[in-house]
């Protein structure tokens, strides 16, 4: 409790960590409260209406805020289903990358030797292929769709999570409480798990919502590519690349997705780099 | 006309490759066709056959055999990459086209399958082809087929030098026949920049005449609404598959024209017959045609680039019957139908494309208005859509009650829309006569027609298998669409292509 | 004489949650060819005090108030340029950690070499080559001239700490200020370094400030001693009556803190400074 | 009082260090065959400069290496041999205080579960015994009881090396290794926690293994002093012995170079 | 020093080896048969099953790996199934665009991000930190397709200072030597066609190295900061060297060595950043290339693309880890 309020305490001083944090909690409660928030339903088309710039634009209505897209859909009511889909993308990606990358990393630290080679051997080849081509074979062999995305993306983050809890890990288990706990006869699994594991939360839950970050841009980069979520689906990668052709005639289709992915990401940007300021001071300095 | 200047063209991808008879995309063709020329050829803008590198035929009385004999004097021409100038004679044309079916020949391997000399079935077609003398060759067929000459036209059977092949195989390089084309066609490759450019120079001595300008550029610019804007600027002079939002814009631009021209296809709803026992009654047919209002589609959904279609050939087609049934929208009549049929609640499920086609711009959008219409007179459908593969895979498997799918053509040639969308032949499984309509008449019309080489005795039998269509409307025909092409007001005598080939030797610049 | 004399130096850290006191109004002077001994526990403020008079305090930390007059100019009114004369040139400083205080990217013969071209500029390469590997001779490391090309990294912890001090004696500056330059070596290496500090300053007259915590060294090396406790200095004297007679509390419990073979008898209680006593409410001893 | 508790006999520990695919292993003799007695009640201190040995022979007799080869017997009993369940109760017997007081206690865990521990992996007790047990405990090194829900960084370094001390008294050991106890510390506080440890092996009877590299310190709590130089024991001899007739040159060197304060 | 060299370059065979196995057992993974999935929707089975035989499909895995393995250790790729030609040779007309976009992202990168990380770190806490802070912060989130989508609209479609996209304007033509056409039109004295190679340039470089650019900063700012915490600035400062020779000489040197190697592990990144930037800007490289193969399933295309790309970036992160060494004597001398 009293580690809490100090948390809160030290995190309050990093102001735009302050914003990072509402604007996510904003986000958060309107992907759970879409359809009380968005006016419209996210598909509901209406081809008479297609094409209405936003509110401000001379030419727009009132009762299309953002305006409408080539179907008539309102613009708005799918930005704010869209939320859903870019949560849930980055929540499973990450859960992935770290309940794969954190079993990895704890055993090749605690373990050492041979496990450890191994183990990373297969962290570096993961890590010689870059990100996002990783991501794209992952799709070409599952199949371009929102899931094999969530997947790739997830299965691309293993190894940076590995990495950092390998490293915290190791230099863990070099400290003599470690030692203490051993000495005392802790069997491996309570070593790993309850005695080091817990000293290391700070690296995994800065990298857990960087990671959260750079998951929603991977997947719409994805989308965007036509490799992650398919139209109709309100995901904003997917509804930029859908918009491409309109660059000119109705930019406001590509204006507005690409604002909400960059909102997103740089508020859970903002919330992580808060985030480290308070738990992992050196990993700042890294 | 005026001689010189340098046409570029934004189109929205690159070629795959420029040998004719391995590619089957539109982007490959567009290529290939600037430098290769055919036996026979298409009239610029038109269906209508006229003489190529072939300056006459002789048709035997049986329709088995054509002997064709070659213009004189044409040269392929010498290139950055093959400096020999040699002429075109028979062994060119018998190159050309035994290495897609003769399996001695030393390209029949090379560059893996001939897709489209597959996909014609001219393997059950060709039987021979036999140099006669330098200047005339003979083909021989197994059985008489009237749109033979027709294919003849179409990119695969393009004429390659074999000269240079044997010369490249010499090499070990046999690889580059696909990617450095020698041909005798308008114009010359001096460079190509895999998925940015081909740059291409006149071809001085072309035998139709050298072309007005001196170069010619193809430029890669996928994204529409760039090309647009690169046409504006003046950096492109003719664009390619203009965004339909996009044209109003582009027209208001003063020095921007547009090009239009039907095009050779039809997008359709089939109406399955094996699945759904209502579609046999021809009633519920025509009562599904009278229900659907293709004049608000077509406005709607193709933003007015293509008219409502009433026949399964388009009109630019020869042979098109412009006085067959025409089933204007009429709800009350189709009630009443329906009534009759004793189907007045009918429903069934209305298979919706996912992908985007020239006849198709918007499938779902299609079925949405369909599924509006057909509402009002008591028919309820259900959207179904499924990736492309497997929407294709179904449909040939009659495992949807009715799908909207459509057709571009080939080669110019009635048959190649009548006997395979709507024959009984056709309509075995994998079908692509997807409704698996059955109609003697109408297929003994077009079994006549394609043993015919008369073309005005087959003019009238086509005409009279439109009319059974017509009457009997296995489809519901949504529309024709019009090919737009925006081109700077610069560029004089550009004519589009109903087969979708896009043509420069003709064009010339105006200052 | 007194060479450098410190009058209410106060140093400041300014934070969120208040100031930081770390140096709260100290004065006490350094006579010429003397060693001043700071010791103190951890905290008390001696680090900040020598960065002070070298003016390398950095934000939050800020010199507040008070005089550094180093031989009659107050340091704390110098400009920048004027400050950075004064540095390397008339005062050295060492620091605690050899193994960090070295620049790892450079030669050794490089980092002493470049305190000879800021401050001597009248001498050539040839020249200023002689004089590094004098003074590498001066501190005891033998081959100077193929050490000269060493990097850091190749030393020992001794090794390094004598570089240090030859870099800060390059100049021959009238004042070195060590900060706890043995606190991370070795007993035995310990002493050798204490005593080429000792032979340094018989040979050149150098004024020495040391800062330490251990007060075996402290007795070996110190003619005055300053006490500093939370930022305060609590006790001043010379080395000789600070350990005859400590008469500040805290001081006293410094002291006896610390078993003295031959003179605490085994295993008996040891004094202990206590951690809930106020030592500053007792007066203070300067001397 | 010459009760022998350990017996150690040519002990040795070599680390192999791979400097690369082509080189040979570089071989490190941290121990290097050293013998020594431990007796009951006794405080024996091991000295030499960094690197000599001192933490590996601890980490030897605490059973966290392996020996390279060399004996150790408790009570008679070699323990390079101990199994699970002996080797459990070894534990029990031995325990061991580390030098840094902020990385020897787990600072996610609370006072009272870090002194709770050995109690909770090697006992039947439940969790009020294991609780009272602890609070007696911190009583014994002068905590106050409050303490018991706090974490180790609200603590002082003399506090926490406190804390690290009743741990290693919990289950009753009877030799506590002490690594360089009170080296990290500061000067002002080393004499609270040497105060307490000499208080604790008077209560309790203990038996010490005290590693330290100040002279002054180990002069002032041992019986015996084991000097370690590169692996190897130089002199092992009774304090007063060695102060006054060092024998071995190092030994000398190592005497005078402490700076003490004599009056 | 040349026996890390060794070990190093040692170290990388393992990878390379694995990075082929992955790539190889992707067909294998794919769901379906690869050869039904080439041949699309018209295939007939007997086509299948030539193609299957011409594949290899027909053999054991082990086998068809040890063929794979061979035809790679003599260069060949294989055959792209979209247009029957050789992947590498596909891959080498499209990969200069793709290096020559990179590497003005890259230049544009460094320089800006180093220069903005030293700032900040000297700085710190001025109006100028925070906001270039901010600003990497921003970068990082970036969805860069989206900012070349925004940029095309800005610069080049309402203010016209740029060309929309391309990589020259038709006018120009460069003589291929590299293929870099900055390189070769300035190797051939062409200087209007650099200047509009460099023009189109801009943006899509601009587009593509904002992240770098971002992370660099961040990096160097935060390297900057720490190295000005240790003791050996303090020694130099002690010496009376000037705040620009502490900053460039003794600190500057030193905050590097994990800026470069965070620049060598982001040129690979890049390489494949590069594929969404080319997606907006239509810029000829390997990324539209890539993209369209994931399309149309062209296994052969996607899996040496794969492996050349991951192959590049083992290499440039070897040459990094040496450059590494270089400046670092610690591994140099040892
Ligand atoms: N950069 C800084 N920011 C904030 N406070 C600081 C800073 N540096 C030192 N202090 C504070 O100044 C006070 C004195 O620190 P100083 O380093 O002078 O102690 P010291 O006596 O040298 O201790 P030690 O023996 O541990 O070196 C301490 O309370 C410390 O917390
Ligand atoms: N795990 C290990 N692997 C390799 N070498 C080791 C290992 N542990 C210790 N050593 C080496 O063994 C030697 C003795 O180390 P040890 O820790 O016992 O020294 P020490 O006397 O305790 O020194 P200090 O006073 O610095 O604690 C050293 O040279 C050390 O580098
Ligand atoms: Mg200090
Ligand atoms: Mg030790």
């Amino acid at each position: 409790m009293e580690r809490l309020l100090e948390f809160i305490k030290q995190y309050k001083r990093n102001r735009s960590a302050v914003v990072g944090f509402i604007v996510v909690v904003l986000l958060i409660s309107t992907a759970i409260f879409a359809p009380i928030v968005a006016p419209y339903s996210p598909d509901i088309q209406n081809l008479a209406d297609r094409l209405i710039p936003p509110m401000w634009d001379a030419k727009g209505v009132s009762s299309h805020v953002l305006g409408t897209d080539d179907f008539g859909r309102d613009l708005f009511s799918r930005i704010i289903f869209g939320s859903r889909i870019s949560l849930m993308v980055g929540a499973i990606s990450v859960g992935v990358s770290l309940s794969f990358g954190l079993v990895m990393g704890i055993v090749a630290a605690y373990f050492g030797g041979k496990t450890d080679l191994f183990i990373m051997r297969i962290v570096d080849i993961m890590l010689s292929i870059p990100a996002i081509l990783l991501a794209i074979v992952i799709v070409s062999i599952l199949g371009p769709s929102l899931f094999s995305a969530m997947t790739a993306i997830g299965i691309v983050g293993i190894p940076t999570y590995a990495r950092i809890v390998r490293s915290s890990v190791l230099a863990e288990r070099e400290k003599e409480y470690v030692i203490a706990s051993r000495i005392n006869g802790s069997s491996n699994i309570r070593l790993m798990f309850v005695v080091i594991l817990p000293n290391c939360a700070s690296p995994i839950i800065v990298q857990a919502t960087m990671g959260f970050a750079s998951a929603v841009l991977e997947a719409a980069g994805l989308s965007f590519l036509g490799l992650g979520a398919q139209p109709p689906t309100p995901e904003w990668g997917a509804m930029l690349s859908d918009s491409l052709q309109f660059i000119t005639t109705a930019p406001w289709m590509i204006f507005y997705p690409g604002v909400a992915i960059f909102l997103t990401v740089l508020s859970f940007n903002l919330m992580g780099d808060g985030l480290m300021d308070v738990l992992d001071p050196k990993l700042k300095d890294k | 006309p005026k001689y010189g200047g340098v046409l570029v063209f934004g189109r929205s991808g690159d070629s795959v490759a420029l040998d004719p008879a391995h590619v089957t995309d539109g982007e490959s063709f567009y290529g290939s066709t600037q430098v290769y020329n055919n036996l026979v050829q298409f009239k610029n803008g038109t269906t209508v056959m006229e003489p190529g590198l072939a300056t006459s035929w002789d048709v035997a009385k049986d329709g088995l055999s054509y002997v064709f004999h070659l213009r004189k004097g044409v040269y392929f021409h010498p290139t950055k990459y093959y400096k020999k100038r040699n002429e075109f004679t028979a062994d060119d044309v018998v190159f050309s086209l035994k290495r897609q079916f003769d399996k001695t020949n030393p390209y029949n391997k090379i560059g893996g399958s001939f897709k489209y000399w597959g996909a014609m079935n001219m393997d059950k077609i060709v039987k021979d082809v036999i140099k006669l003398d330098k200047y005339t060759v003979k083909i021989t067929l197994k059985k008489p087929e009237a749109p033979f000459l027709s294919n003849m036209a179409m990119d695969f059977a393009s004429i390659l030098s074999k000269t240079y092949a044997m010369d490249l195989l010499k090499k070990g390089k046999a690889d580059r026949l696909s990617r450095y084309p020698v041909g005798t066609g308008p114009f010359v490759l001096v460079k190509w920049i895999k998925d940015d450019k081909m740059i291409f120079s006149a071809n001085e001595n072309y035998w139709e005449g050298k072309p007005y300008i001196k170069k010619l550029i193809l430029k890669v610019v996928p994204n529409s609404s760039v090309r647009a804007a690169e046409l504006k600027v003046g950096s492109i002079h003719v664009m390619d598959f203009p965004n339909p939002e996009e044209i109003a814009g582009l027209q208001a631009n003063p020095a921007i024209k547009l090009v239009k021209q039907e095009g050779l296809n039809v997008g359709y709803l089939a109406l399955n017959e094996i699945k759904v026992p209502a579609f046999r009654d021809v009633r519920v047919r025509r009562a599904i045609n009278y229900a659907i209002n293709k004049k608000a589609i077509v406005k709607a959904i193709y933003a007015g680039f293509g008219k409502p279609a009433y026949a399964p050939i388009p009109p630019t087609m020869w042979s098109y019957n412009a006085n067959i049934k025409k089933f204007k929208y009429n709800p009350a009549k189709a009630k009443e139908l329906l009534k009759e049929a004793g189907y007045p609640k009918l429903s069934f499920e209305l298979w919706a494309m996912p992908v985007s086609r020239p006849y198709m711009p918007n499938a779902r959008k299609v079925a949405e208005a369909m599924q509006a219409d057909l509402a009002k007179v008591g028919v309820t459908v259900k959207i179904v859509s499924y990736d492309w593969g497997t929407y294709l895979d179904k449909g040939e498997h009659f495992l949807d009650d009715s799908c909207i799918l459509g057709w571009t053509g080939d080669n110019g040639d009635p048959d190649n829309f009548l006997n395979v969308l709507l024959s009984s032949n056709a309509a075995k499984i994998p079908a692509s006569n997807v409704a698996g309509w059955k109609n003697k008449d109408f297929d003994a019309l077009i079994a006549k027609a394609k043993v015919t080489t008369d073309i005005k005795e087959r003019t009238k039998l086509y005409m009279k298998a439109q009319e059974i269509f017509a009457d009997q409307v296995p489809w519901v025909t949504i529309a024709n669409s019009l090919v737009v092409e925006p081109i700077r007001k610069s560029v004089m005598n550009f004519k589009l292509d109903p087969m979708g080939k896009r043509r420069f030797n003709k064009v010339w610049f105006d200052k | 004489m007194n060479l450098l004399e410190i009058k209410n130096l106060k140093t400041y850290f300014y934070s969120d949650a208040g100031v930081n006191k770390a140096v709260n109004d100290i004065s006490f002077e350094i006579p010429k060819g003397k060693t001043v001994c700071i010791v103190g526990e951890s905290g008390s403020g001696k680090s900040i005090t020598s960065l002070s008079i070298m003016r390398l305090i950095d934000p939050p930390g800020k010199i507040v108030d008070g005089e550094v007059i180093f031989e009659g100019t107050d340091l704390l009114k110098l400009s920048d340029k004027e400050m950075r004369k004064v540095r390397g040139r008339d005062i050295s400083m060492i620091f605690q950690e050899p193994m960090t205080s070295l620049n790892p990217s450079y030669t050794v013969g490089y980092q002493i070499d470049e305190a000879l071209r800021l401050h001597q500029k009248q001498l050539n390469k040839k020249q200023r080559f002689e004089k590094v590997v004098e003074s590498l001779e001066l501190v005891g490391i033998h081959n100077p001239r193929e050490k000269y090309r060493e990097y850091p990294f190749k030393l020992s912890g001794g090794q390094r700490q004598r570089v240090m001090i030859a870099i800060a004696m390059a100049c021959e500056p009238k004042m070195l200020i060590a900060d706890e330059p043995t606190t991370a070596l070795d007993v035995t290496i310990q002493a050798q370094v204490l005593d080429l500090m000792n032979d340094l300053q018989k040979k050149k007259g150098t004024s020495i400030l040391f800062i330490t915590h251990d007060l075996g060294v402290v007795y070996q090396i110190a003619d005055e001693v300053v006490v500093m406790y939370k930022g305060h200095i609590v006790e001043k004297a010379s080395a000789k009556e600070l350990f005859a007679d400590p008469r500040h509390p805290y001081t006293k419990a410094l002291l006896h803190s610390i078993p003295v073979p031959g003179v605490t008898p085994r295993k008996s209680k040891l004094d202990t400074v206590d951690e809930n006593v106020d030592y500053l409410s007792f007066p203070k001893e300067i001397r | 009082m010459s009760e022998i508790v350990y017996e150690i006999k040519n002990l040795k520990k070599h680390y192999e260090i791979n400097l690369g695919l082509f080189k040979k292993p570089k071989i490190i003799k941290a121990v290097n065959g050293i013998s020594f007695n431990v007796k009951k009640g006794e405080v024996l201190s091991i000295v030499g400069e960094s690197g000599c040995g001192k933490s590996t022979t601890a980490k030897l007799i605490l059973k966290i290496e392996e020996p390279t080869s060399g004996q150790i017997l408790f009570e008679g009993e070699d323990i390079t041999k101990l199994q699970h369940h002996e080797l459990s109760e070894y534990r029990k017997k031995v325990q061991i205080i580390f030098q840094d007081p902020y990385s020897s206690l787990n600072p996610r865990w609370k006072v009272g579960s870090i002194i709770g521990e050995p109690l909770k992996l090697n006992t039947d007790m439940s969790d009020k015994e294991i609780k009272e047990r602890v609070l007696y405990l911190m009583e014994k090194v002068g905590m106050h009881p409050d303490w018991f829900e706090r974490y180790p960084h609200q603590f002082s370094g003399g506090q926490r090396q406190r804390i690290g001390i009743a741990r290693a008294l919990a289950l009753n050991p009877e030799v506590i290794v002490c690594d360089e106890p009170v080296s990290a510390l500061d000067v002002s506080i080393q004499a609270q926690v040497l105060n307490l440890l000499l208080d604790l092996q008077e209560e309790f009877n203990l038996t010490y293994i005290f590693i330290s590299h100040d002279l002054s310190v180990v002069e002032h709590i041992s019986d015996r002093i084991v000097v370690m130089y590169y692996g190897d024991i130089v002199e092992l001899k009774s304090v007063e012995d060695l102060f006054n007739n060092p024998e071995a040159d190092y030994t000398k060197k190592l005497l005078s170079a402490i700076p003490t304060i004599k009056e | 020093m040349f026996s890390y060299i060794v070990k190093r370059l040692l170290w990388t065979i393992p990878t390379i080896f694995g990075v082929t196995l992955l790539v190889f057992s992707m067909v294998h993974l794919t769901p379906g048969d690869p050869a039904a999935a080439i041949l699309g929707d018209k295939a007939n089975p007997k086509s299948i099953a030539d193609l299957r035989a011409q594949m290899g499909l027909d053999k054991p895995l082990y086998e068809q790996y040890f063929i794979y393995i061979k035809n790679l250790s003599h260069g060949d790729f294989g055959r792209s199934a979209n247009s029957n030609e050789p992947v590498i040779s596909e891959f080498s007309d499209r990969f200069p665009a793709t290096v020559e976009l990179s590497m003005v992202a890259m230049l544009f990168a460094v320089f800006l991000g180093i220069g903005a990380g030293i700032i900040s770190a000297v700085k710190r806490y001025s109006i100028f930190d925070y906001g270039s802070m901010f600003g990497a912060l921003a970068g990082v989130s970036m969805p860069v397709f989206w900012l070349g989508l925004v940029l095309i609209y800005f610069f080049s479609v309402r203010l016209g200072w740029l060309p929309v996209s391309g990589r020259l304007g038709y006018e120009y033509d460069i003589d291929h030597i590299t293929g870099l056409y900055l390189v070769d039109s300035l190797l051939t004295d062409n200087i209007p066609a650099f200047w509009d190679a460099l023009k189109h340039l801009i943006l899509p470089a601009i587009a593509l190295g904002t992240i770098p650019m971002a992370i660099i900063a961040r990096m160097t700012r935060s390297s900057m900061i720490e190295v000005m915490k240790e003791e050996y600035i303090k020694t130099a400062r002690a010496k009376g060297c000037s705040r620009f020779q502490v900053i460039f000489i003794h600190a500057l040197r030193n905050a590097m060595m994990p800026v470069v190697t965070i620049i060598g592990l982001m040129l690979g990144s890049l390489f494949a950043g590069a594929i969404l930037t080319e997606t907006t800007f239509s810029w000829p490289g390997i990324g539209k290339w890539l993209v369209n193969a994931v399309y149309q399933r062209d296994f052969p295309v996607i899996q040496s693309t794969t492996l050349i790309i991951a192959i590049i970036f083992i290499i440039v992160n070897f040459i990094v880890d040496l450059l590494y060494a270089f400046i670092n004597p610690k591994i140099r001398l040892s």
